[in-house]
This record gives C-alpha cells, structure tokens and sequence, in this order.
C-alpha cells in the first residue's frame, strides 16, 4: 500500500475518520449513548427491560429485544419521508440480529428492551456506527452483556482496499463491507457486503474493518469510563 | 394505585406528585420562579446536511429541527405561492411514552400550531419562491424531532424551527429558473445558494395555570398537573398571530390573564434568539 | 362600528347566519343532532355510554370519551379523499378536549362514549358548530353534563371584526378566531386563533364570539324542547 | 346468550326476534306486505358544492351522495373514456356495528355492486368527457354515505347516486379544451356547466329470502334473519346489467323467481324517481 | 345455435377451456389444489381447523373461515401491485360466502380454517376456477362439507351466449355471469353479473354455466381420486 | 414445552428435533450430505404473462418468478440509469408461520438480499435501457413468490430471479424511442420484443453452521436449529457480490471457512443453471 495514497476526504486507506463517542446524553431513557463518526451524528436510547406489552407475546425463557434505526427526515441529501423505508427495516433487523448475540436475554424473562437508534446526519457506514453507540447505550442502562459489540466497514474505492467507507466513497466506490463483532469473544455479528471484490481483497478488507472495530471498542470504553467519571463527580458535588 | 398513572413508570410518578406539592407551594424544581423559563440553549447549523438546521435545549428538552427545500407543483389553488411543510415527530428515544410510528394526534396538534406560526406571521414571503406560476415552486420542508422530552415541546420547537428557517441558505431562484430546463437531472443541494431571508419571527409561549396560578414553561411532570396549557404565538410587532388551547378549560378572565404573561415572555425569549444571532 | 358596512353575504359585522338545529335526527343513534349554519350541514350521532372495548385499554375511574371530526368527500370545493387529513385529526382532538370538560366521565368507569361528527357540507366555521351539535347529541342521549358546550367564531376581515366567519371570509380575512364555552360555567373550552390581531382586537373578536355563542346556545335548547314535545306528541299518540 | 348474537345490543337482539317472529308469520314490522318497500324519500341538490347530490331515505335508512368532476389521466388501456370512481361508506353514525376507518369489505362490496350499475348500464357516455385522448379526461367521482343503517343500503345508495348523477351539472368539454393551457390553474369549480345528461338508468332491487318465502327491501332486522340475499339491478330496457349474490344460496328455480320479483319491482322504483323529475 | 360459430380461441360455444385440476400439491398445507383453466393458473392451501386466534374473536358454536383471493404482481398483462386492491377484497368476501355454505363449520367451535388462494397467472373468469380448486383443497384438509363447490361462468360475446368467459372475451364481451354451485344439493352459492342480459339470455347463460359446472366437478372428482391412489401407492412403497 | 417452540405445529417440532438429532450424527433427512444440495429443479417461461418467467423447486421448497417491463422516469440522482425493483412474497400458502400482509422485515431482507446480488453483479446493462435521459427509462420488476417454503428460500428464490431474467424478452428500445410520442397511449405488451441479454450470473448460497459443522441448503427445520446462517452471492469470474450474515454469529476462521464453501457450491449451481440452458 502507497503511503502516499490520499483519500477523497485527506485520509489514509486505513484511517477512521475523526469519531467521539458520549454515553448518558438522554435524560429520560434508561440508557442512551451519541456517536459521531465524520458528518454522522447518532443517537440511541434503550429503554427496559420492562414488562412485554401485549402479555401474551411475551417469551416466558427470556426477554424480547426490540430495534428501530431511523433516520431523520433532514439526515440526508435529499428529504427522506419518515416513514421507515424497506431499507430502514432490513437494517433494524441485522442490528437486532447483531446485539442478541451479546444481550443475555435469559436474564429477563417476560420483559422487553426497546432500543432505539435516529441518525441526525448520515455519512456513510451508520450501520455499523449505530450498533457501537448502541452497545454503549446497553451498557449505561445495566443490560448485561457477554461482550460488547462494535462495529465497523471497510470496502474497495478506486481499486484500494479502504476502511471506513464515507458516503461518497460508498457512492462511487466498487464494494462497501460492514461488520460487527465482539472483541473479546472474537467472533462476527453482523456482516455484509455488496459490490464486487475477490476472495483476496475480501479477506484484506475484513481484516482491516476488524481493526477499524478494535480502535472503535478503545473509545466505546473511554465513553463508558468518562460517564462513570462524571457520574462520580455528581455524587460528591451532592454528597458536599 | 390511582387510574390516572396509569402507563406511567414509579419515576415519572414521584416527578408528578411532586410537582404538585412544590406548585401547592408556588414553587418549582430547581428553585424555579412560576414566571421564569428554564435555561435555554441554541445552536444553528447543527445538520450540515440541510440547508438550515438548529438544535435547541429547554431545560431537558431536546429539539432537531431541519430545513429543506425542493421543487414542486403549487397548489391548485395557489399557484403563485411556494408550498411550506412543517412536520414533527416526537422520537421513542424522548420517554417512555413516546411511540415509533406515523404521528398520533398529539404530534399533529404540536406540528400544526407551530406551522400556522410560521404560516399565519409573514415569516415567508411565499410570492418570492415561485420558479414558474402554477407549475413550479419551492417547498419548504421544516422537520423537527423531539430527541428527549421534558414539557414544553412546543416552545422549544418553535424555537428550533424558527432559528433553522432563519438561518436558513436557499438555493438561488434566478439560477433554478435560468437552469429551468435541466431542472429534472439538477441536484438541489449542488445550486448556488442565498440567504433565506425571514420577513418575521413569530415566538410561541406556553401558560399553564395550576389551581388559578399562572406560570410558564411547564416541564413534563407540571404538564401532568396543571388544570390549562394554552399557547399564544407573537409577532415582532406586538400582534397575535397564533392562539391554541391545548388542554382543559379557563375563564374569560384568564384568557387575557395568560395572554399577557405570553407577551411580556415572548419579548424575553425574542432577546434570547438576538443574542444568538436571529433577529430581523 | 359603521351600521351601514356590509359583508360578503350581506351581513352585519355582529350577525351570525342563518342556522337551525334538530335534536335526535338518527333513529340508531343513542343520541343525535343535526346543525345548518349558512350552508354548513354537519349530523353528530353518540353511541354510548357502553362497555370499553378491549377491555384493557378502560379506565378504571372514568369513562373515555372518543371523537371523531369527519368531512363527506363532497363537503369542500375540491373533492375530499375520504381517509382522515391531519386537520381532521387536530379538529378531532380540540373538539374532543372541550367536550371533556363538559361530560361528567366519573359517572362512567370502564365505559366509552363515542362522538360522531359527520360534515356533509363545509362553509366555514365547521368546527365550532360541530361542537355545538355535538353537546346536543350528548345531551339527547343523556349523559350528565356540567354544562352545555357551545362555539362561535369571530375574526377579520377587510380590517373588521366581524362575527360567524364565512369559507369566503375564512380564506381572504386576516384572522379567524373559533371559541367554545360553557355558557353558564363562563368557561372557555376551545381557543384557537390564526391570522393577526391585535391585543386590543383579539378582545373584540373574543367578545363578539363570546355573544354568537349565547346566541346558539339559546338555539340549542330550542333544539332539546323541541325534541321532548315531539316525544311528548309520540306518546300522548301511543297512549290513545 | 346463542353466539349468533355476538356483538349485538339488545335493542338490536330484540328487532331480530320480533322480525323473525313476524316473517314466520308472513308479515312484517308497519302492516308491510312481503313485496313492500318502506316508504321512500328522494331529496336531490341537497349538497351545494357538489355538482350533483341526493339524499334518500328509505323507511329509517338515509343515504347521501355527492358527484364531483375533476381532471385527470386516462388509464392507459382506455385511452378515450373518461374515468368513474364510485366510493360508499357506512359512517360510524349509522349504528353500534360501523366502524370508522378505511372501507371494509361490505363497503366495498356495496361500492362495488352500485359502479357496476352504473358502468354497465350505459348511463354516462365515458367518450363525451374525453378532453385530449390519452391525456386528459374527466373523473367522475360518486361518493355515497350511509348516515342511518335501517337495511337494505344498497336500493337506497343506488337511488341516491342515480338521483345524484342524473341532476348533476357538468363543467362543459368545450370551454376546457379552448382553455386547455391554462388547466393547470383553472378552479374546476368556477367553469361554466350545462346539464349531466346520463343515457340510462339502473335500479338496483335487493331481494330475501326467508324460509323458501320471497320479500323485498329487507331492514337491517330482517337482513340478518334472511337466509339468502340478492341483487339484481336492471335497465329502463328491461334488461339485467348486474346481479350479486350477497348472502346464502338460493335453489336454481329460485333465482329465477327473485329475478322476477326484481323485475317487478325496479319498475316501481322507476316511477318513484318519474315522479321525482328523474327520468330519461 | 349455429355448430360452426367459432370464438377467439377456436372453441365452440359451450366449451370449457383445457383444464387440469391436481389435489396435494403444497408439502406445508393441510389441504391444497391447483387448477389450470385456459392459462389461468391457480394454486390453493388451506390451513386448518386450528385454535383461532386472539381467542375472544372466536365463535363459541362454529368455526370462523378465513378466505383470501390473491393475485401475484406478474399474473395480469399489467404488472399488479402486491397490496390487495378492492378487486380483490371483494372476490374474497363472494367466494367465502360460497365457500361458508357448504363447510360445516359447526363442528369446529373456537376454529378457524383459513384458506389462501394465489392467482399465478390470470385469464379471466378466476373467481370460479378458485372456488372449484378451493373446494378440493377443503375436501384434501379433511374439511366435512355437504356438498362440493364448483363453479364457472358464462356470458355473451358478440351476441352469443358462450360458456367459460375467456379475459379477451370479457374485456370485449357484452356480458359475464360467474357461478358457483353445489352439485348434489342443487343450490347456486356464487351468482353474480356484469354486462346486459335479457332476462331470456339470462336464463341461457345461466344454464350453460351450470353444464359447465357439472363437467368440472367430475375433474374435482378425478383430482381427489387421483391423490388418493397415489397416496395409496406410496404407502404401498413404505410398506414394502 | 419449551418457549422455543411458540408458534410452532407438532409436526415442526418433530421435525425440528429430528433435524437437530441427524445433525449431530453428522446426517441428514433422505440421507443427505451435510454439503449436498437437495434436488432442483428449474422451470422457465411458466407465466406467459410476464416477460420472463421460473418455477424453482428446491426440495419442497417451490418459488415463482415474474420479469415485467414497464416506462417510467429516472430517480433524480441516475438520469441515465434504467430502474429495477426485487420484490419478494412468502406466501400464505407457504407455511403455517407465513401471514397474508405486507411484506415484513424477513420478506424485506430476502427481497434486498437478491436485489443486492443482480444489481451489484453487473447482470443488468442499466445504461442501455435509457428511453430519454433524464426522463424515461425502462422500469424492471422481478417479483417472486414462495408458494411453499421448506427452507433455504435465498438460494431458491435467487436461481427463479435469475433463471426469468435471463430469459426474459424486453420491448425493444429502439422502438419504443420511435414511438415515444404516442407512449401513454402505447400497451408496452403488444411492443416487439428481443432477447434481454444479461451480462452476469450472480449465484446466492446461503451455508449453516451446526456445533461447528458447515452445512449447505439447510430445509426449514435445519434453519431453526442452525447457530448461524450466511450468504455469499458469486459471479461467474469467482468475485464476491454480496455477503449477508441471516442469523447468529460467527468467528473469524469460519467467515472464510463458509465462504470457500460457498464459492464451491456456487460453481454446482452454476451447472445446473447451465444445463437448464442459463448460462452467459
């Protein structure tokens, strides 16, 4: 790979572009977590366990876990209609898909948790962004977990092997690879990919998400870390 | 337990009980007086995807809100006006009561009052936004989002909206109307821009009365408590341009009673925008 | 105010339009009111108080009231698609909202009560006549009311205040202003107001409407005698 | 309580009853003879803004209906006619088992049974209304709704949208064509009319059958003790243009023997819109 | 009638189209048929009787049946969007009605039998061909019913009366009259018609329809017989 | 019983731990091995109706195709570019669990899944369907059904889409080009049609993963009892097109270790496309 490779937007093939992620930002829900990760701006709340409404839909060995990603109708280049999209509903689903892998639903029989992802502004891989800043919404609201998960892409633009795929990137590119795994459990829970790429370039560019995913789980922490930090500072403000 | 917590959590229940205990005592949550706003918090161009975008932040509740513009047909009726779209949802991340789905009654009522604000105030010169009369117009799409919801969802929304639409970039009309015949294959966001210049900026403010007491800004527990909402929306120049009472009832007095409390806030509210930049 | 100005339909600033209500006009109906008002034509039918269905959705210390504002697709100038708009939705609510401070709820746990608004014509002003109707229908079929509901509009047009705002006056005036009250609670029930007044005139308006409501409220009980004579008649004739 | 009466109050378990007790005994509610309609009222232009509009009671079931023309594209397989919708509700007024919400397979099938009247018949001249071949013609909308539900909705919404449609003023094709370049701003409303003038009309005659016994115009008691309901709708030529089976079966030497009391009796209904000035 | 009139396809008057029906053809369905007839295709599962669901919908002294008339997006010349249309709605309401005659749904309390019929390919005159494959696929499920159901249409084109309207000559026919009967008990459960008839053409048709009938209820028969023989067979097989 | 198996008939329960019992002998139903097929069967041009059509029979799992051609215009970003729409049903005939409805997010997912393959692949020239840019383009529809579903529905479903692709005839563009002022009068069925040649063959194989043990063309009970459920679309030059993980999740190893699978059995299907006479 030439070093001097430069990317639409200044980056290297294996740069993220510049990502914060903020757990707590919600006053009402029982967990919530931001993720900003170039222009994509997402908010997730979680709400439960709670008790499953209606009764009889309830799972009595464990807990129904709930998904909604939607994007706001502002988010994107042209005004999207806030009704969920076909594609809005496929992505619920792999998300979901994704984090019942690591949510020990087991734990809640009867109940349900809602997890609820709106990108304010999409740029690209909000996927895989959104599952990150879920999992750190999970965490803040106590949902006890195997692992983590934490997602990333990476894909193929003008013939390179790239990680983190930015919309224009998506747009003109030649194959986009989203992926989620667990970091500790190293295993994959969520993976797709569409446009065109060799058995070879397929097995560079997984490697190069999972690295991508790695340095994401590093701010996941840091996210978690801080909130418990100011939550701290709050408890001795109240206990002066 | 009594039937009227009923879908409410043991949180929300402690928040409205005691509510009603500190009005009982004319008082409020963080040593609030029953005149005074809580802390608000505007930032423009927080969707760098729109042409216009404001967040805004009352107390604890959260407002996107987004401007869009695209070509349209106008209206039959009026075919020398742009169109304006204003639609808001209030997002399931907001509270426990808050629903994914189409907008129920409550987002359409919100939605509606904020709109014949914006409509009924001059804000937009409408006549301004016609390409071609009765063939092709600007519409005006004003989204908003209520992220978490503490009470007084439409006094920040208004807010929100007002401060996207305000500072607001459109594209250029003369560069849409010499470019009329491409116009299928233009993208919109890719057109020359100009301010949007804003004619108006009406002001929306919430009086609740408690037990005969008036007070403003009601959060989500007062909300629950008080007797009346009602929301009067000002213009710059002193004039009403809307009116909407939102729950229960109040005497003729009190209608001019709360009329009056809305003005003197309006102004007040009317500062905070300036000293974030919006003005006339 | 000069005597000689005369509206769009001939009328004085302070003059409502012709208007006619009729009490019980729907033989399933368990109450029923029909109200003309220019050429507004709009028939409210009550069925209730009955059991709340599903069951777990009723309250347990009050009965729920629902309503509906509807308009026929051949009431406006543009044909109307049948499915409801969001004004019809708005109007449902603030309708609904009016009326609950007149119906004694408490009376009635775990029942409904269901409002029926039908607009069969449209010319201005639908909302508060259907409000009045409606407080005639409720009334017919006897449930316990603080007090009747009844609304008028006032408004501007042409820089005057004038009473009972026309579709015409509605669509060229500069403000429309629609009240309900409870005419002998003094209580305003329904409060809306688009357009621009000043405060000096939004109190002329509101007086204006205050007195066109008196003035129907005085129909209205036409209306319910009426009805009761005709019972009366019907019975006195059975007993023959 | 028999399951057959789920759903019903008991007013209504009480009417079925009694109208069972009556048919058994060859009679029916009023002294009315087995091939009796209850009285009927034809009330036409009871809508203003309509173009077309009646409003009919038959005995206690009171149906309105409204005809509206507006412009439109012609389907693509039918290039030079114009387009009809016909659209019936049963409104939520009309008794305890309507719903409000969108049109359930009773209303649709209602709908339905009367387009086809309609349609079939030859009544509207779908050519005349073209105003440019396969790109504008008229839409001719008829929407009926049922206020009171007494039985037999389909007679009495077919009379009301035949009363609707044959009184209905039409904006002329001529003075569209000459304006066609301003369409797109004309107020549909405001072109001057001439006369609807329909070529036929279709009456529609619902016949029961109760126990091997024939009536006609069943109330909605009768309806649900009937054991066979049936529609046929017939031309001013004798002709039959629509039939519908709408509950149970019937022997073959009984359809034939409905058909004939249909026969009978669309002729009757036919002088009763002669003598309301509906005739061809 | 003049034995050398030839129609659009080349039949005679009083001919049916080719036809086939096969019972048991759907591994997942309790009881399923196909029919083709002409060109239309038809295919037909029932499901049922099973526990009816939610349960206070149910009917204490009979079974509820459920039937859906189906058309696929690319059965009709012009692609048909998969929502169902009016069309739709009420062919499935006509054909549940016909269908209700002769099951006897009183020996399925708190049941419900649902029965899915899917249009694959359309030519005219499909609400019979269903109700004919309906039946066998009732009659596969083991569904008591007390008497077949079988149904075909007739009509008038170019001023003759024809059997088993073809959709060409529907679209430019002057008239089509579907039935559906139920052959040993005599009684017509389907009867419908658009068009013009004189009351005597009315009559032919009529008849005509009912030949028809009679001819495709020996082919429900041979269908029946079939599946039986075959079912023998591998039982046979098993047994060896 | 266990919740696992809410919603579930006795006869898939059986089945299903039937399914698990074999899998854990490293067997399967009818003797099949854990990377063998169970019998296709492919079917063309069985709706005449359509431009191009497939029966697929894979097992008892049955699929229908339908290719339709319609006009329409360009979405606003692709001027140039025809437009194609996958859309999949599981019929209520299917199965038990199959619902009558709008299509729910397992139907969404299948549908998105084979859209991804054909449009990704490169099979479809979408430049050379282009009327007039910018304005009309050919809009191609590839609708697909599952009348019964005994599993592993992708891979089926793919091959019917594929198979009524490739052979379907399209109205030909010169035509209509020459005709395109009588366009809305035109029936685009009764246009002369050529052959639509595409220009790929993407292949969908969808692999389980059991206790670790790779499986491929799991029947629907083996779905249930599966830890994981991937699939890889191929090309006909070895490239990937398209990954979908359905269910659970999977360690890195495996990622590869199925997708070599995959390729593997891409290359079968591939010949028995051919065979059936689909090939490039």
């Amino acid at each position: 790979m030439s070093n001097n490779f430069k990317r639409i937007d200044g980056r290297t093939p294996d740069q993220l572009r510049p990502y914060k992620i903020r757990a707590g930002i919600l006053k009402n829900a029982d967990g919530s977590a931001e993720i900003k990760l170039g222009k994509n701006w997402i908010v997730v709340g979680v709400y439960g366990p709670k008790e499953h409404f209606p009764k009889f839909e309830a799972l009595q060995d464990r807990a129904i876990l709930f998904c909604r990603y939607h994007m706001a109708p502002y988010s994107t280049t042209e005004r999207k209609s806030p009704k969920p999209s076909r594609r809005e509903i496929e992505l619920s689903k792999v998300i979901r898909s994704a984090l019942e892998e690591a949510v020990i639903l087991e734990r809640f029989p009867e109940m349900s948790i809602d997890i609820y992802i709106e990108v304010l502004q999409a740029e690209g891989s909000t996927r895989v962004a959104s599952i990150t800043a879920a999992s750190v919404a999970l965490a803040e609201a106590g949902i006890p977990m195997k692992d983590m998960v934490v997602g990333c892409s990476a894909g193929k633009v003008n013939g390179k092997i790239v990680l983190d795929i930015g919309e224009t990137e998506d747009k003109e590119g030649e194959a986009d690879l989203p992926i989620a795994i667990m970091p500790n459990l190293k295993k994959v829970v969520l993976l797709q990919m569409d446009g065109k790429l060799t058995h070879e370039e397929f097995k560079e560019a997984f490697e190069m998400a999972l690295k991508g995913a790695l340095e994401l789980y590093e701010e996941q922490k840091r996210a978690l870390k801080d909130l418990i930090e100011k939550m701290k500072e709050l408890e001795g403000e109240s206990n002066e | 337990m009594s039937e009227k917590y009923k879908n409410k959590t043991l949180a929300e229940i402690i928040n409205i009980e005691q509510a009603k205990n500190l009005l009982n005592k004319n008082l409020r949550k963080g040593d609030r007086g029953l005149l005074d706003y809580r802390d608000i918090k505007i930032e423009t161009g927080t969707i760098k995807k729109a042409f216009g975008s404001a967040t805004v932040n009352l107390g604890d509740t959260v407002v996107v809100a987004g401007v869009n513009f695209e070509l349209g047909t106008p209206f039959i009726d009026t075919p020398n006006n742009a169109i304006l779209l204003v639609e808001g949802e209030i997002l399931p991340t907001a509270s426990v009561e808050a629903e994914a789905g189409p907008p129920d009654e409550h987002e359409i009522e919100i939605s509606r009052v904020i709109d014949r604000g914006i409509r009924e105030s001059g804000m937009i010169n409408f006549e301004k936004y016609v390409i071609i009369p009765g063939e092709t117009v600007i519409k005006i799409f004003v989204d908003f989002n209520i992220i978490n919801d503490d009470g007084n969802i439409i006094d920040a929304a208004n807010l929100a909206a007002v401060a996207a639409l305000a500072t607001a970039e459109i594209p250029k009309v003369e560069y849409i109307r010499e470019h009329i015949d491409e116009v299928n294959n233009i993208n919109i966001k890719e057109i020359p821009r100009e301010s949007f210049k804003v004619e108006e900026i009406p002001i929306a403010n919430t009086i609740g009365i408690f037990d005969g007491k008036v007070l403003v800004d009601p959060d989500a527990a007062e909300e629950e408590v008080v007797d009346t909402l009602i929301t009067f929306t000002h213009l710059s120049t002193g004039e009403i341009c809307s009116v909407q009472l939102l729950k229960g009832g109040l005497t003729y007095e009190e209608v001019f009673k709360t009329l009056d409390v809305a003005y003197q806030k309006n102004l007040e509210l009317r500062e905070i925008l300036k000293n974030n930049g919006i003005s006339l």
